[in-house]
């Protein structure tokens, strides 16, 4: 427990130093939602789908902080080392997962903010109670799916684009879900609340699903890496 | 020609026999028999590409093994590399710093890890020569020489059973090498094993107490100083 | 050096005369649909084809499953887990351009927003991500370490795109569009010959992954050979290396 | 001229050894597509915004292209020798946008044809014309901005998440103009074809802009990198 | 302290005066004055982080000057540093290789861009001792002695008139260090100026013309072999 804490305090020093999140994917998560605004053209629209667009904005920034998370690791083969150091591959695997998620969730909220501002979404009532269930829900599953691809693409000559190959159909359910469920919370008038809930519910089995395949994939995949 | 590999034993730190490492097609290592006792002190020696850096590797579970069999420190390397990897420290070609970690910082997190304390922390920084401005650089900043003293330290508040050294004197000065030679005479003499390469003549002192020569993947001198 | 043994000479022999038989009774015995006409023929290459790719998926994960577990033959059943992904590939591609041509003759587009494609789309691309991770050229069993996880988590996505219908719409209240069950009504004869389709292909699959197994295994056997051939010139090197010194 | 050209295939060789956009961000630019259709949901909506989604995919593909590009030239610090090779920086700026912009036409046809058969875009007559002056113009552009930022990022700690952050907002005009003109070439109802020669030409001056730019601020930009 | 950095003049490879070059706020070089003539053969020395690479990259015209004046073969340093690039071969401590070329294709990429035939890279990998087989492979999985080869290969095939070499002995074997040993020579005697740094006492066989010592980031030492 100690150690996955000490590596994702290790992480989280290294965003605090360098504010990659806050400096830069913040702003590109932004920039991502005006850009669709612009790309659609058209308010009603745009209002319709502020949900989908602020997941999708997420999933794009996922695979920027993950790829982040490993180049760091990477780079002077840190990677190597470390797994030397732990019991059991698996506490770097929610070392890494505990950090991405925290820098997720912040990213999470200030995009649903963005969303109220810039799109005039609404959230009120028992919607407030959904919406943070589906923001820890969905970002829980995000750290964890894009950690796991994250470690498989580790090493890998041009990883950067090979990781959003692989990860985004996975992401596309989490994706499917989140937008559902938001969409419910924003009060839209194709979902209702109750709908709204079942969709976190399955967030959060996703996220079970994906937490045990990772501790128990890790250590495999992890081997594997030069 | 002094070979003296046939000693082997529950005592070995390394054990190999007709090692064949394939790297994308090309044996690497071409059928290595090699034992090297506990607390033995080895420099691996060859001319460039003969597979120093590979064997080194493979005895830290960070290469497959394409045939033949390997141990290391009794466990088998083909099945076991996640346990391996526990074992030995490696400081390969790479140093395996965090760049936008300080110097200290980073030898602080290794240590975290393997549960060391600060004392040791600054114990090995100071004897490898990162004075205080140094130790509170960030590590990407830092010269070869500086990295390279930086994850030397962190491999000795690492503490492990066996020692993996590739090529640790380059980039270092002489007064950061006479330290290492220290430091790896005093890792044997506490029971650890410690082998390493070299491409210098005079690296570690005169006398190494033993001198391992690869020529094309296969070992072809292995010669023992009669005393230690 | 060939791939063939008798069992796959059967297999391609059956295989051929099921096919012939499916093309045959598709085209002429089977009667048109009452709503869809003469396209409702690609029916029985479509449904056939998204069948044997859903097999062969699970076959990939089964076999990653093994390659996982089994310390040994890891490469064997890594060989066979490809040669059923590439079919499948192939299949699922057939899937989509079925699909989307009957889209075309029916709905008089290629492509809907219905969940059940995307869902096949998705299942699709998930697989040319696993085929990609294959091509890195890595140690061997690095690789089938790596695309064994990425196959076990892929596989969840068949229940995905088979329940997609009840789990995406059942939350909207809207009945969906395209009803690709409902419409379809199928007499005795046109369901016989769908499930001939499923056989033929079935037995066109097994004889593909068989040879495309066999061919990689041969590549590797030649790796091996051309390995050996390495060895010995790299120790003769070493050993006039030796008398140089 | 000769320099330029050696620069730009020695680019080209690479991509086809590794197979970076054939493997991998083609499948991932045509994934962006399907998440747009899933984040929007709504057939007559996506139809309306398929000219957008693709540049949209077209831009995200190209921070993938540049970034694997630069990064080819910094991780063995090639390109501090590289800039010493030849007579006038200015000749690895348009050798590398070369390869970019080869890179990046592919891309776009592929693309298109994919909202033809994905989003049911119609292109017709005078149309076919107008769309391959647009690709043509816009993917000049793609390349040129894409390579002016790739240098100032290069080099630079965390690029992967500072280059879009820089690139998109440079890129918005280029993303609006040439979405107009492509929503034109689709027959749409509410533009025009001539009026999509229009923007058009305003993707062409735009080209021309950022690739004198480009030429004149290489060296200095270049210079400056650590 | 012999030192002797007073003779300027139109003949200098390198005149650096006062030179401060500040990284990160910490003064890296801290005032180095220093002449060296053109066809000289320089060994740089120095504990670790006295500011050997920032020299060679100041000169290199990849760092910016703080403060003082730099002029390398006649052109200032501060105002002109694309000019300077051009003129000047530098092998850093990164060799600069393109991982998913072939060893050969790297060096004939630098042999196409510079002028250079195909006859003169075939002689350059030969005289690196890079082998058919490792000229064939590709640079990402060479071992590190074949990488840095490789680079010294593009160096020679580069003929630029100021060699600036860091740490060049870093991984390569003896035979291709005193192979390295006659190039530098050879260069020097074609009217080329060399300088490099190094850490070890006998890189360079015995007797290097002209040794400069740093000490804390300006210039210890500057001794002269009385002849050459
Ligand atoms: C690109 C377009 C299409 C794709 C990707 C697609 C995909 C699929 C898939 C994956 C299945 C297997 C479902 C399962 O059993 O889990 C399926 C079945 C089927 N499809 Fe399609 N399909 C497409 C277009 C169509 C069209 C246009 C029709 C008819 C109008 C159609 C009719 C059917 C029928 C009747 C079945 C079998 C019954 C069922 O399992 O639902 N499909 N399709
Ligand atoms: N993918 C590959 N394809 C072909 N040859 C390879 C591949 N990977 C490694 N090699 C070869 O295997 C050998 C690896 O040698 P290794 O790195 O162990 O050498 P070394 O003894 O450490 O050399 P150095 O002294 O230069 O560090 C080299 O000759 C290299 O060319
Ligand atoms: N951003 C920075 N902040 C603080 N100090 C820095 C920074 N960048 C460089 N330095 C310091 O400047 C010096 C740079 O030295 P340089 O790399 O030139 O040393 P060197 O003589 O080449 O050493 P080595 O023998 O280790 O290669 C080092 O002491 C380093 O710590
Ligand atoms: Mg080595
Ligand atoms: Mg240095």
């Amino acid at each position: 427990m100690n150690t996955v804490l000490a590596i994702a305090r290790k992480d989280l020093t290294i965003e605090w130093r360098t504010r990659t999140l806050l400096a830069r994917v913040v702003p590109f998560a932004l920039l991502v939602l005006v850009l669709f605004a612009v790309a659609l053209d058209s308010e009603p629209l745009i209002l319709r789908a502020a949900a989908g667009l602020v997941w999708l904005a997420m999933l794009f920034a996922t695979m920027l902080l993950v790829q982040r998370s490993f180049d760091l690791e990477t780079a002077d083969s840190a990677l190597d080392a470390l797994l030397g150091f732990v019991s059991s591959s698996s506490k770097v695997f929610f070392g890494k997962a505990l950090s991405l998620f925290v820098q997720l969730f912040s990213l999470a909220v200030v995009l649903v903010c963005a969303a109220v501002v810039l799109y005039g979404a609404r959230v009120e009532g028992g919607g407030v109670v959904l919406l943070v269930t589906v923001l820890l829900t969905a970002t829980v599953g995000l750290a964890l799916v894009g950690t796991l691809y994250g470690v498989v693409v580790a090493n890998m000559n041009g990883r950067d684009s090979l990781l959003p190959l692989l990860a985004l159909p996975v992401l596309a359910p989490l994706l499917i879900g989140a937008t559902r469920a938001t969409e419910a919370a924003f009060g839209s008038d194709t979902i209702d609340v109750s709908n709204g809930w079942a969709w976190a519910a399955l967030l959060a089995v996703y996220a079970v699903v994906f937490g045990s395949a990772g501790a128990a994939a890790f250590a495999p995949l992890a081997q594997g890496d030069s | 020609m002094a070979s003296d590999t046939a000693k082997a034993g529950s005592d070995a730190a390394i054990l190999l026999s007709g090692v064949v490492v394939a790297l994308g097609g090309f044996p690497a290592l071409a059928g290595v028999d090699l034992a090297v006792r506990s607390g033995e002190l080895v420099a691996l020696r060859g001319a460039n590409g003969t597979g120093k850096s590979t064997l080194l590797r493979l005895c830290a579970g960070l290469t497959p093994l394409t045939r033949g069999s390997a141990r290391v420190l009794g466990v088998d390397v083909a099945t076991q590399r996640d346990t391996v990897r526990s074992l030995v420290g490696l400081l390969g070609h790479d140093n395996g710093l965090y760049s936008d970690l300080t110097a200290r910082e980073n030898v602080q997190f290794v240590a975290h890890l393997v549960g060391a304390g600060t004392s040791d922390v600054d114990a090995a920084l100071d004897r490898l020569g990162v004075d205080a401005r140094v130790a509170a650089t960030r590590a990407g900043a830092l010269s070869a020489g500086q990295r390279r003293r930086t994850a030397l330290a962190s491999l000795v508040v690492r503490r492990a059973q066996l020692w993996l050294l590739d090529e640790p004197h380059a980039g270092l000065d002489s007064a950061a090498r006479s330290e290492l030679d220290g430091i790896l005479r005093e890792a044997t003499r506490s029971g650890a094993t410690v082998v390493y390469t070299t491409h210098e003549s005079d690296a570690l002192g005169a006398t190494v107490p033993r001198t391992i020569t690869l020529t094309s993947g296969v070992v072809a001198r292995d010669v023992m100083e009669h005393s230690r | 050096m060939t791939t063939g043994t008798a069992a796959t000479r059967v297999l391609g022999v059956l295989a051929i005369i099921t096919t012939a038989w499916v093309v045959v009774s598709a085209f002429f015995l089977t009667p048109a649909d009452v709503v869809q006409g003469d396209s409702v023929r690609i029916m029985y290459a479509h449904v056939p084809t998204a069948w044997i790719a859903y097999l062969a998926f699970v076959t990939t994960a089964v076999a990653s499953g093994f390659s996982l577990v089994r310390k040994h033959r890891t490469l064997g059943f890594d060989r066979v887990a490809g040669a059923s992904a590439e079919v499948g590939v192939l299949f699922m591609a057939m899937t989509l351009i079925t699909g989307s041509l009957w889209g075309r003759i029916t709905w008089g587009t290629f492509w809907q927003w219905d969940p059940r494609l995307t869902t096949t789309l998705f299942l699709f691309v998930t697989y040319v991500g696993y085929l990609a991770i294959r091509r890195v050229d890595v140690d061997p069993v690095r690789r089938a370490r790596r695309s064994s996880v990425i196959a076990l988590l892929a596989v969840l996505e068949i229940p995905l795109v088979h329940f997609s219908v009840v789990l995406w719409r059942s939350l909207h209240q809207e009945a969906s569009v395209l009803n690709t069950d409902g419409d379809v009504r199928l007499d005795g004869l046109m369901l016989f010959t769908l499930f001939s389709g499923v056989v033929a292909f079935t037995l066109m699959f097994v004889w593909l992954v068989m040879h495309r197994q066999r061919l990689t295994a041969l590549s590797d056997l030649e790796r091996v050979v051309g390995l050996d051939a390495a060895i010995s010139a790299r120790r003769a090197e070493g050993v006039s290396g030796i008398h140089a010194t």
